[in-house]
């Protein structure tokens, strides 16, 4: 059942590590608490010390690929967002940008600007949710609390536009399902005031802790070349350095107008994947707070046909999602179904340099590099 | 005048005039008894309650608030389902030793309550060893921590167990080096001498840094000993879901819970007793106004608030702190709270034999 | 001596850093009842306002005088990609004497819905809705299957 | 590197390669033999340093598979697509885990759904599906599962 060959061998690493008969193989999930969900994690322990993690997956696979097949170009979308439940709009936003591109509709700046106001609202939620999720799997369990205040707002935000909290459906080919809500940019501007005031409180409470940081600081190094080898994405590989943000290579909808900087860490460790995104929070709300004013006015979504038919060929489109780049690949036979889909998730790329980072750690350690690999299952599993 | 000392002085009387000394001891022994299990389980109910009070206030919620007015008989209620519950023993286990545990910290945590001094003159056992006492017994809990993790056979446990001997073993070091810091100040190991030498002072006032020092590692190494977040390895849920109690259900596991209250309340009613002078008011200069007032708040109460203040103090680092790794955690105590506490007591000493303090 | 000044500069700055968030948790712990957010549920149900656009569920709108706008066209049910919506029809015979196609049931599976909202987005009449409702357990799966036309409702004139 | 000096380039290294017209980036088809040396040249040639693959899956096309791997360089920025057809009855193709070590996830999941056997991958076990589930492969077009699927 167990590994025959082994790729990765660090003899750094595997010095610390006894031999195989004092080896412990412990159970991590399908129900665990610092798993976020059913990913089950076999663990080979030698004392503290974590020898090999070996993911099994599938408690949540829902087949979505197949089942977009049966599904138009137009249902498939809602499908989506059940994938990466915390960036369901970004998810979204990718089909329908790759279902335009089969369709070459040039979609309204108005619905561009809203489209890219949501995912970065999103990517704040997502964000502030991993915060308090990192900060309990290191064992404080108050500033969970703290950022769902926050992300409670933008929960609110996204209810009175969108209709729901979680998995919205939002985007659609063409443009967006409704437009704004007349409150949209009252509340926006609130919770910019309020986040602002609040994420002080963020560092004092879990930044600058010297508990948090030495829980942190060198635990879960992985180099650039590694995370790149491992097809790592997102704040996970910007945390070691690498330029990947799909908003800055390959600019979709108005991120080309907007100023901003991709965060880039070069230590490679958990603490500089944390810093990522918490400096991603501030470049985000900097994003929000350039379009929010600036919405142009007229149609949120462009003219379609009823029944959408995609030119026989191969799409794909990416965009950059909280956890990193998300990819839909659609190979379309000229019918109203897909032929074939393919989501390129990025928790699943993420998750295969687990077991190469905490080689030699500890198991405490093993929950905080997860919480900073920011998995969410559904979107590993698919 | 009404008072815990008075009130224990007259029954004693009365015991000894009515029945002959053998039959009132037993009679005693019975009351104490009965008193000291409705201690326990009084503060079970009222610590749980105030933690979850606690926390929710630092976490911006409510807390309990729909079992009675505030949600006080809350703990009640988990009580009488956590009774009503079928306390599961599992299959692999080692019966015997499974459920032993709970009882065996249990009863370390009860018998530490013997020479603790609740109020001015009531105490149940003034021994002349008595902190000693409070050091050796409390380090027998380790031996069910470790029993509990060793019979549930589960590796989360087994773990959990670990590493709660390693820490419990490490951080008595540095507990005891300033409990000894008092001792050397104060000349006794009697807890009533301890507290008759803060008469004119507390030991945190009058004992200058040295002693200052020595309370906060007594805090942090209390901390640790109770198994206490930020040191909670042994549960650490979120690693080892509930470390060595992950097998237990029902009333052992309640035991257990229990038995993290009262060691709780045990240490802080010592680090009171020791530190901030017991059921001692405060005292400002001799013979002011100020200390007239302060004299007249029963010796019970200023105990229970400066152990209550304590308690509070560890339930803080516990809703604000993440939690350390089990080979930080070792560090801490070797390589800072130790050398720190030698150092410190060194200078206690100096201090104690220069008579520098108050 | 620089050992020495490290290892206290060290202990000095832990300690600041913790006490940093001890400040912050201890304001809340003082400053508990301004800072809530929790919410009473059950207790504040009269006064929950929920944005018209939530989707709860789907709704067939009925006016006054029992009259829909359904015409019994299907596109929902085709919009639906989960099969949450069954639209049984019949045949009116018009004042004219000619068969005109209608709406006999309109089946809806709340089990199977998850509010993508699509139908709404099909209906060509805007005949259904999403209403605020939220609270949709029952104890029997059967209860979710739910007919939304009302007896004896009809469509309204001049809907085609 | 732009797409005709990419095309250049290849047909340099793989004179018989065919490419593909349409699309967003340039698509090569390869034979699976050819496979495992073109990648080792794709990744280690200093001007090409296609370092970051981004995706790999396989397509059921009901006569063939074709395997996909979606190529880009962190340096240049250029992109490629590879394709490979294998035999529908007999699919097999070398691992490039060693390459990029993200394949050997995407190719265990391809080789649980698609059926695909990855010569001398480390680790060619069940990665989502559950044990025992061997020789049926969920993502093909004839698959069928008369009990969990629902046509509409």
């Amino acid at each position: 059942m167990y590994r025959q060959s082994e790729i990765v061998n660090d003899p750094s690493k595997t010095s610390l590590l006894g031999d195989e008969g004092t080896d412990m193989i412990i159970n991590v999930g399908p129900q665990h608490p610092s798993t976020h969900g059913v990913l089950h994690l076999v663990i080979t322990l030698n004392g503290e010390a974590v020898k090999k993690v070996e993911p099994h997956l599938g408690y949540i696979h829902r087949s979505i690929e197949k089942m977009c097949e049966s599904l138009t170009f137009r249902q498939f979308i809602y499908v989506t967002s059940k994938m990466d439940y915390l960036s369901s709009h970004m998810n979204n936003h990718c089909c329908a940008m790759c279902v335009e591109k089969g369709l070459q509709i040039e979609i309204p700046p108005r619905a561009q600007v809203i489209r890219v106001l949501m995912d970065e609202l999103t990517r704040l939620a997502s964000h502030q949710l991993w915060w308090g999720a990192l900060a309990m799997d290191v064992g404080a369990l108050t500033p969970f609390f703290l950022a769902f205040r926050e992300r409670e707002m933008i929960n609110d935000i996204m209810e009175e536009t969108c209709g729901t909290r979680l998995t919205m459906n939002y985007m659609v080919p063409g443009g967006v399902m409704a437009d704004l809500h007349p409150n949209f940019q009252k509340r926006v501007h609130a919770f910019i005031d309020h986040f602002k005031r609040k994420i002080d409180e963020y560092d004092e409470l879990v930044t600058d802790n010297i508990i948090f940081q030495n829980r942190t600081k060198g635990i879960g190094y992985i180099s650039k070349e590694d995370a790149i080898s491992y097809g790592m994405s997102g704040p996970a590989a910007r945390g070691s350095g690498v330029q990947c943000d799909i908003r800055k290579l390959y600019p979709y909808e108005v991120y080309d107008k907007v100023q901003f900087e991709e965060v880039i860490e070069t230590a490679g460790d958990c603490f500089a994947r944390y810093l990522v995104r918490m400096k991603e929070m501030k470049q985000s709300i900097s994003i929000v707070e350039q379009l929010i004013d600036n919405i142009p006015e007229g149609d949120f979504q462009a003219k379609t046909k009823a029944v959408l038919k995609l030119p026989k060929g191969e799409y794909y489109s990416r965009v950059e999602t909280a956890r990193g780049e998300f990819g839909v690949y659609i190979v379309s036979e000229g019918g109203t179904t897909p032929y074939r889909i393919k989501f390129r998730s990025p928790g699943f790329s993420n998750l295969s340099a687990l077991d190469h980072m905490t080689r030699g750690q500890k198991i405490g350690d093993m929950v905080a590099i997860m919480g900073t690999l920011d998995l969410v299952i559904p979107d590993i599993d698919r | 005048m009404w008072s815990l000392q008075n009130i224990a002085d007259s029954v004693q009387h009365w015991l000894y005039a009515t029945f002959n000394p053998t039959i009132a001891m037993l009679i005693e022994f019975a009351i104490i008894g009965v008193l000291a299990i409705g201690l326990f389980s009084m503060l079970g109910l009222v610590l749980i309650y105030m933690e979850r009070k606690v926390s929710a206030w630092m976490q911006l919620r409510l807390g309990p608030n729909r079992v009675g007015p505030k949600g006080v008989f809350q703990t009640m209620a988990d009580t009488l389902k956590l009774i009503v519950k079928e306390g599961m023993t599992p299959n692999g286990a080692d019966k015997l030793l499974f459920n032993l545990a709970p009882f065996i910290v249990m009863i370390s945590a009860m018998v530490i309550l013997a020479p603790l001094t609740f109020a001015k003159g009531f105490q149940i056992w003034d021994i002349n060893i008595g902190v000693f006492f409070i050091a050796a017994i409390s380090s027998l809990s380790v031996i069910g921590i470790l029993m509990a993790g060793w019979a549930s056979n589960n590796k989360y446990s087994l773990l959990g167990a670990m590493r709660s001997g390693a820490q419990i073993v490490s951080y008595e070091l540095s507990a005891g080096l300033s409990i000894l810091a008092i001792v050397v100040l104060s000349g006794s190991l009697k807890i009533t001498d301890i507290i008759a030498s803060q008469e004119n002072g507390w030991w945190i006032f009058k004992g200058h840094v040295p002693v200052w020092i020595a309370f906060v590692i007594f805090i942090i190494a209390v901390t640790a000993e109770t198994n206490r977040a930020p040191f909670d390895l042994a549960e650490a849920e979120s690693e080892l879901t509930a470390g060595f109690h992950t097998e237990y259900s029902g009333m052992k596991f309640a035991l257990f819970f229990l038995a993290e209250y009262v060691n709780i309340f045990v240490v802080c009613a010592l680090g009171a007793i020791l530190f901030l002078g017991g059921w001692m008011p405060l005292h400002f200069g001799t013979g002011t106004k100020f200390n007239e007032v302060m004299d007249y708040i029963p010796s019970s109460v200023w105990f229970f608030g400066k152990t209550f203040f304590l308690i509070f103090v560890i339930m803080w680092f516990r809703w604000t702190f993440p939690r350390l790794r089990i080979d930080q955690l070792l560090n801490l105590e070797w390589k800072y709270l130790l050398p720190i506490s030698m150092i410190n007591l060194l200078l206690v000493t100096l201090i104690a034999i220069l008579n520098w303090h108050f | 001596m620089s050992f020495i000044k490290n290892y206290i500069g060290d202990v000095w700055g832990a300690v600041k850093s913790l006490a940093a968030g001890m400040k912050l948790t201890g304001h809340y712990a003082l400053h508990h009842k301004k800072e809530k957010i929790t919410q009473q549920y059950p207790d504040n149900k009269d006064t929950l306002n929920l944005p018209e656009r939530f989707r709860g569920e789907v709704v067939l709108i009925h006016d006054e005088n029992n009259e829909h706008a359904c015409t019994g066209c299907t596109a929902c049910e085709l919009a639906c990609p989960n099969g949450t919506i069954k639209i049984i029809t019949k045949f009116d015979l018009t004042p004219e004497g000619k068969k005109k196609k209608a709406l006999d049931t309109f089946v809806y599976h709340l089990d199977l819905c998850t509010m993508c909202n699509l139908c709404i987005e099909a209906c060509p009449t805007s005949a259904i809705k999403m209403d605020q409702t939220f609270e949709h357990s029952v104890t029997d799966r059967s209860e979710l299957i739910k007919t939304l036309n009302k007896p004896g409702s009809k469509i309204r004139e001049g809907v085609e | 590197m732009t797409r005709d000096e990419l095309k250049i380039k290849i047909t340099e290294l793989l004179p018989l390669a065919i490419f593909e017209e349409g699309g967003e980036w340039l698509n090569v088809m390869i034979e699976p033999a050819e496979w495992l040396p073109f990648a080792q040249q794709l990744h280690d040639l200093t001007d090409l340093k296609f370092d970051y693959m981004f995706c790999l899956t396989c397509v059921d096309w009901k006569t063939h598979l074709s395997m996909l791997y979606h190529l880009t360089s962190t340096t240049f920025r250029h992109t490629i697509v590879v394709k490979s057809k294998l035999d529908r009855n007999q699919p097999e193709i070398e691992t490039v885990s060693h390459i990029w070590r993200t394949a050997e996830f995407h190719e265990r999941e391809v080789y649980e759904m698609f059926g695909v056997k990855f010569l001398h991958h480390p680790d060619l076990r069940l990665l989502i599906l559950p044990e025992g589930w061997e020789g049926k492969n969920p993502m093909r077009k004839d698959f069928e599962d008369p009990v969990n699927m629902i046509k509409l």
